[in-house]
């Protein structure tokens, strides 16, 4: 239901101005928390907050609200955290097309953007921002290292498909980029799109040898389950966004044998990624996404940074920012100039779990150290 | 076109009508006091948020007034003037998104004065209005109904195809667009600017109304045959109002961008059509005030409600039914006591 | 653009409109014995879907999820039609809109309160999943034939209970003369909640069907009513035939329009900007189809009943 | 007799297999009242609304003085002078006597889109509608809603919204219908005088008010005239006799 915009405490009820003391620390949350991509936002927040609560610290408040992935509504909130709440930090946006909606305004206005999610093209270039970092990736970055693998098993002429957003065109071409070959057709689908029948059609009547597609949240749980009872035989191949924990455990068997590339898996041997499964598992009673470890690493930057300084110390603060002084579920976690993370690409597979649900295996190592290619263009 | 009577009652009896009177006005006056010190003494208190509160609500109020037009006053139930309200949106949007980049739109170059914006929004509105209008009106009862709405989806589903203003994802506009001699920026002025369109709408409907064509146009709500048998045929007279309600509304949406800074194709959903719809019935429908008075009521329930619970648009439905069952007057009717002749 | 696509674009397009004349068929009924619109008429949709998922998922059958399905959203009807339509008889149509308009606000929230707002999974039961193959050697789901079939078979059904039964015959006389039934005897307060609890339980259908095979979230109805009403208004409102014609129409005309529109415009510009484009005016085509018909036939094609 | 103000000729409508209309002609005269009579279901609403305009003939035509009006809507035909009332009265009954007289003041005074100049107060626009109600005994209920007016009078406010136009020709349909005798009495006495100003087509089925006023008579049965003339000559004349009065 679309609600013309969404506002706290009303209009004739002025709020007695809290009266901020100087070390208190806001941070604002605007993530999907309802609608087909909402179990994206509900991990991105649970990982979060799981970090906050380990810390364990009064002086700072999260105030989270959903953004039911629409990008009026996430700008009108972004303005409520901003001229209402007065927020030192905003975060939480998982939709890249949200995210172009937010981003450029806040960090003019000298608030810090961290995005847990949404790594545009566009904010890693031209429009970045000394207030903006991305702790997740460039959204190309994944499709990228799933490129290059796919060239590297001898694929020819695979056809890719994904949402006709900013994310979207971001990740076919950061495919085509490390993929490097001739690809049999492009598919762009609707953002929500539930109904795959038409675009099943042209991947049968195509001469694709593989399929790569990017559809996250709910729009993969429906193409998946429909490409099952499709009948059509043909590998598939695609980022971790098309194959999170959720996503394979809703979709069954149809997923098992599925490769992805991620820069998280949930058995990568490094202590923080031990105690944040374990501690995701004891406090949530489920296995943790992607999406669960790039909020909770958000957080650990956001603790390591306070440690330093306090966000009205912009300077200081975007230095320990900068600094990335915290161990990453990652491992080795550290950021280019442009503010976007430089780190490891994985290769997962699909595979049957001891319960029997499907579940992703590690399986080597993609790309070593990569960066977004937009970093030159980035003039800070 | 169907016989809509919507809260037409005859006289009260001369004595009965100047108490009246008093309160009809008195309801008026506190409701635009009301509306001008809230914002007002927010600002004292340096509280941006509720002053920019305050000129969302000058906005959908105007958008409504501007509905009222078709509805209450040309009985004409129009059930797609997001169309309306998202061109000005969007006027707005794609002239500042040219001045920001200096290129040229269909060879015009774009601009970022709101005076340039507002009177290109009013036109392209009034010529949507004139084609849609002009298709719609020939049909009657539900099928009026049903082609606004066609033809606002249509426009929804252009605005999401139209990649160069951003299609699905709207549009962003990073700097308010100008006034000449006054700060736009300051939370306040953009208040008073609002304020002010909202009142002039509300002066110009009423005066309309009062004149030749305000009777040609109530005669053609009221019964049809006896226009045309007077000698005014009603087509073009409705059609006229029709365009005059879609540059009112397409006006609120030209403001309505610069105050949210970002224009997307959600300006054009069939919801916000239904929303304005239930602004005007809530606040009384073919009322002067009433359009103010339901957007007041529906921004406080989406607030004070929304702040307690995420599901407040249940209430606003419960709301919505009881008033159309039961309470047919609105709240301007409720408060304000029966229609008069305005 | 080899046949074989062809054929299953259109198989697709004849299920998308089955699907739509589920959901058509309910509608126009309802407008043509009771003269009312109902925009609430996509929350039966959701209904059944909801009910049709948690029943297969309790009970392990999809057939009883379904008959639940289809109960629930009859149930809802009948109970909606007795509390608030059955005011709204006499009232003009923009108290219809509004007051449907506040169901929509009420099942929409309501639903979201109770199962929250992430959307539920359900896969169609393992006897109709996987595909078949073709004469023309491609192969199609089994489940969207399914659809199909259900749909045809309806449709008959719907077609024998108007022209044939008791039932069918008060359906035809409350459509041409509400007054002249009641002043006969008719019990016309009974026939009007049947009517209503009818379209309701063929939205609950078409509902549980396609949540199957798509997804059951919270609004899952409302773009179908949208269809549901170009349809309707297409074939003329209360016309059983022309809510045939019409599904049958925007289903093809949909569907092709989504898959040759951005071939189409991808031979000069960029996929991305093609896909955006092509959808987008394929979804703008079934409106531009409306508008045609209407400034022609202001009562739409088979205009059985103002 | 002057010549004709308003002449219908050859005028033909058929709705499928009934010929409502069948090859009608017939002469309105200044200063006269020409009646038509004719049983019910004789084709009499069917006519007025073609002379009126809110129905096309499939053939014919239809002057009012030197314009041919057969093609022109009824807003066009009202302007140029013709005038009417209904058999069901048709008014705005939530607006006042005044507003519903008013409106057809404006609508000879050029367009109505004016904007600006309030209606209530415009003296051009009461005088002439505050003339008509004079005519018709009605000045006193000139601020009452309609809804509030009994069935005669809601009859005699049609008649001034007709007289309003300054009409050429007047149509009226069955005026009388639903008065009572001192009702009729009083509008048989105006349309006596009303006549020498404008001619009236009259339909009327109370005999004694038609045999009294008319000048001529016109019998419709079947959609066709059957007889012409004045009122004796109609009450002998045999056809009429047995198709219609069957005394």
């Amino acid at each position: 239901m679309n609600k013309l915009t969404r506002a706290g405490l009303g209009l004739l009820m002025t709020t007695a101005v809290a009266t901020a003391q100087a070390e208190d620390v806001k941070i604002g949350m605007i993530t999907t928390l309802s609608g087909g991509g909402s179990h994206l936002g509900v991990d991105v927040r649970d990982g979060f907050m799981l970090a906050m609560d380990q810390a364990d610290r009064d002086d700072i408040e999260v105030l989270i609200q959903d953004d039911a992935r629409r990008p009026d509504l996430a700008k009108s909130l972004s303005n409520e955290f901003m001229q209402r709440d007065e927020v030192d930090i905003l975060t939480g946006i998982i939709w890249s097309n949200l995210a172009m909606a937010v981003v450029p305004s806040v960090v003019r206005q000298g608030t810090f953007y961290l995005s847990p999610n949404a790594g545009p093209s566009a904010l890693a270039g031209k429009m970045c921002h000394e207030n903006y970092f991305n702790v997740a990736y460039q959204n190309d970055n994944l499709h990228g290292a799933m490129g290059a693998y796919m060239r590297e098993q001898g694929f020819e002429n695979p056809l890719l498909m994904a949402p006709n957003y900013p994310a979207g065109t971001d990740a076919l071409a950061g495919f085509k980029h490390l993929f490097e070959g001739e690809v049999a057709d492009e598919i762009y689908t609707q953002l929500g799109q539930t109904d795959y029948a038409a675009e099943i059609a042209r991947i049968r009547a195509s001469d694709a040898d593989s399929l790569f597609f990017f559809l996250p949240g709910g729009m993969g749980i429906s193409f998946m389950k429909q490409w099952e009872n499709s009948g059509v035989e043909m590998p598939v191949f695609g980022a971790a966004f098309s194959f999170d924990e959720t996503i394979i455990k809703a979709v069954g068997s149809a997923a098992i044998g599925a490769m992805n590339t991620s820069q998280w898996a949930y058995d990568l041997e490094n202590a923080a990624n031990q105690a944040f499964v374990e501690g995701f598992q004891d406090a949530y009673d489920r296995m943790p996404t992607l999406y669960a470890a790039q909020g909770y690493d958000t957080a650990r930057l956001i603790l390591s940074a306070l440690e330093k300084a306090h966000p009205s110390d912009q300077d200081a603060f975007r230095e320990a920012l900068r600094e990335a002084d915290f161990d990453s579920v990652r491992g080795e976690f550290r950021f280019g100039p442009n503010h976007h993370p430089i780190q490891d690409i994985y290769v997962r597979e699909v595979v049957e779990g001891e319960d029997g649900e499907p579940t992703n295996r590690l399986v080597g190592i993609a790309v070593e150290d990569i960066q977004d290619v937009y970093a030159e263009q980035c003039r800070m | 076109m169907t016989r809509l009577h919507p809260a037409t009652t005859p006289e009260a009896s001369p004595s009965e009508s100047r108490s009246w009177l008093e309160r009809r006005h008195l309801v008026h006056g506190v409701l635009l006091a009301v509306m001008l010190l809230a914002p007002v003494a927010a600002h004292l208190m340096g509280e941006i948020y509720y002053v920019n509160l305050a000129s969302r609500v000058a906005l959908v109020a105007m958008a409504a007034v501007g509905l009222n037009l078709a509805i209450g006053y040309g009985g004409m139930i129009s059930f797609g003037h997001a169309a309306y309200f998202g061109l000005g949106g969007y006027v707005t949007g794609i002239s500042a998104f040219h001045a920001f980049d200096g290129s040229l739109v269909m060879g015009l170059p774009g601009s970022d004065n709101m005076l340039a914006i507002w009177l290109a929004a009013v036109l392209l509105c009034g010529l949507l209005a004139l084609a849609i209008g002009a298709i719609s009106l020939r049909t009657t009862g539900v099928y009026f109904i049903m082609i606004t709405l066609a033809f606002a989806q249509m426009a929804y589903y252009f605005a999401n195809s139209w990649p160069d203003y951003g299609g699905q994802d709207g549009l962003p506009i990073y700097l308010r667009n100008t006034l000449p001699g006054i700060d736009t920026n300051d939370a306040l002025s953009f208040f008073l600017i609002c304020f002010t369109a909202l009142v002039l709408s509300m002066a110009l409907t009423s005066r309309l109304m009062r004149s030749r064509f305000g009777a040609a146009l109530t005669m053609a709500r009221l019964n049809e045959t006896r226009l045309a048998t007077a000698g005014i045929s009603p087509f073009p007279i409705r059609l006229v109002a029709f365009v005059i309600s879609a540059m009112i509304t397409g006006l609120a949406g030209a403001l309505y961008a610069d105050l949210n800074g970002f224009v997307s194709p959600s300006m054009l959903s069939w919801h916000l059509s239904g929303e304005l719809m239930v602004i005007v019935i809530l606040g009384g429908v073919g009322r002067l005030y009433g359009p103010l008075a339901g957007a007041i009521l529906f921004v406080m329930m989406e607030t004070l409600l929304g702040g307690l619970t995420e599901y407040w648009q249940f209430f606003l439905g419960l709301v919505l039914l009881g008033v159309v069952l039961f309470a047919k007057q609105g709240v301007i009717g409720w408060l304000a006591g029966r229609q008069q002749h305005e | 653009m080899s046949v074989t696509l062809l054929i299953e674009q259109l198989i697709n397009g004849l299920q998308l409109g089955t699907m739509l004349f589920l959901m058509a068929s309910g509608l126009t009924l309802v407008f043509g014995v009771m003269g009312l619109i109902n925009l609430a008429h996509g929350s039966f949709y959701m209904v059944g879907a909801y009910v049709t998922a948690l029943a297969t998922v309790s009970t392990g059958s999809f057939l009883l999820g379904l008959v639940a399905g289809v109960l629930a959203a009859a149930a809802a009807g009948a109970i909606v039609e007795l509390l608030v339509i059955r005011r709204l008889y006499h009232r003009q149509h923009l108290d219809q809109v509004l007051a449907t308009f506040a169901l929509i606000l009420i099942f929409s929230e309501g639903t979201r309160w109770l199962f929250g707002s992430s959307p539920l999974w359900l896969s169609p039961p393992e006897a109709l999943s996987g595909s078949v193959a073709l004469p023309g050697g491609s192969r199609y789901p089994v489940y969207r034939l399914v659809i199909i079939a259900v749909g045809v078979v309806v449709a008959a059904g719907l077609y024998l209970l108007i022209a044939h039964t008791r039932l069918g015959m008060r359906i035809r006389a409350g459509e041409s003369d509400r007054e002249m039934i009641g002043a006969l005897g008719v019990n016309i307060r009974r026939l009007y909640t049947l009517v209503f609890a009818l379209g309701a339980a063929l939205a609950g259908l078409a509902g549980s069907l396609v949540g199957a095979l798509q997804s059951v979230q919270v609004g899952m109805g409302e773009p179908v009513l949208i269809l549901a009403f170009v349809v309707i208004v297409i074939g003329g409102i209360g016309s059983i035939k022309g809510a045939l014609l019409g599904a049958l129409l925007v289903g093809m005309v949909d569907t092709l329009g989504r898959v040759f529109l951005p071939a189409l415009f991808g031979q000069f510009m960029s996929p991305s900007d093609a896909a955006g484009t092509g959808t987008a005016l394929a979804a703008m085509l079934i409106y531009i189809l409306m508008a045609v018909i209407l400034a022609f036939k202001p009562k739409g094609l088979f205009a059985a009943h103002d | 007799m002057s010549e004709s103000v308003l002449s219908i000729s050859g005028l033909h409508k058929r709705f499928g297999a009934l010929q409502a209309t069948d090859d009608v002609s017939l002469e309105l005269k200044a200063g006269e009242i020409h009646t038509l009579i004719g049983p019910n279901g004789a084709g009499k609403s069917t006519l007025i609304a073609q002379i009126a305009g809110s129905l096309r003939p499939d053939s014919g035509q239809i002057h009012l003085g030197a314009h041919d009006i057969t093609a022109l809507g009824v807003a066009r035909r009202a302007r140029l002078g013709l005038g009417r009332s209904f058999q069901v009265s048709c008014l705005a009954e939530p607006l006042s006597v005044l507003r519903n007289v008013m409106i057809g003041a404006q609508a000879l005074q050029g367009h109505s889109f004016r904007f600006w100049q309030p209606v209530d107060r415009d003296p051009s626009l009461l005088a002439p509608a505050r003339a008509a109600l004079e005519r018709m005994h009605l000045a006193h209920r000139a601020d009452t809603p309609v809804a509030e007016l009994s069935h005669g009078e809601r009859r005699q406010v049609e008649v001034a919204c007709a007289l309003v136009l300054k009409p050429r020709a007047l149509l009226l349909d069955e005026p009388m219908a639903g008065l009572g005798p001192e009702g009729t009495a009083r509008l048989t006495e105006l349309l006596e005088t009303l006549k020498h100003e404008v001619p009236i087509l009259l339909i009327e089925h109370d005999m004694d008010a038609v045999f009294r006023l008319a000048d001529r008579i016109s019998v419709l049965v079947a959609g066709s005239i059957i007889a012409h003339g004045d009122s004796a000559t109609i009450r002998r004349d045999p056809r009429v006799r047995d198709a219609y009065l069957g005394d």
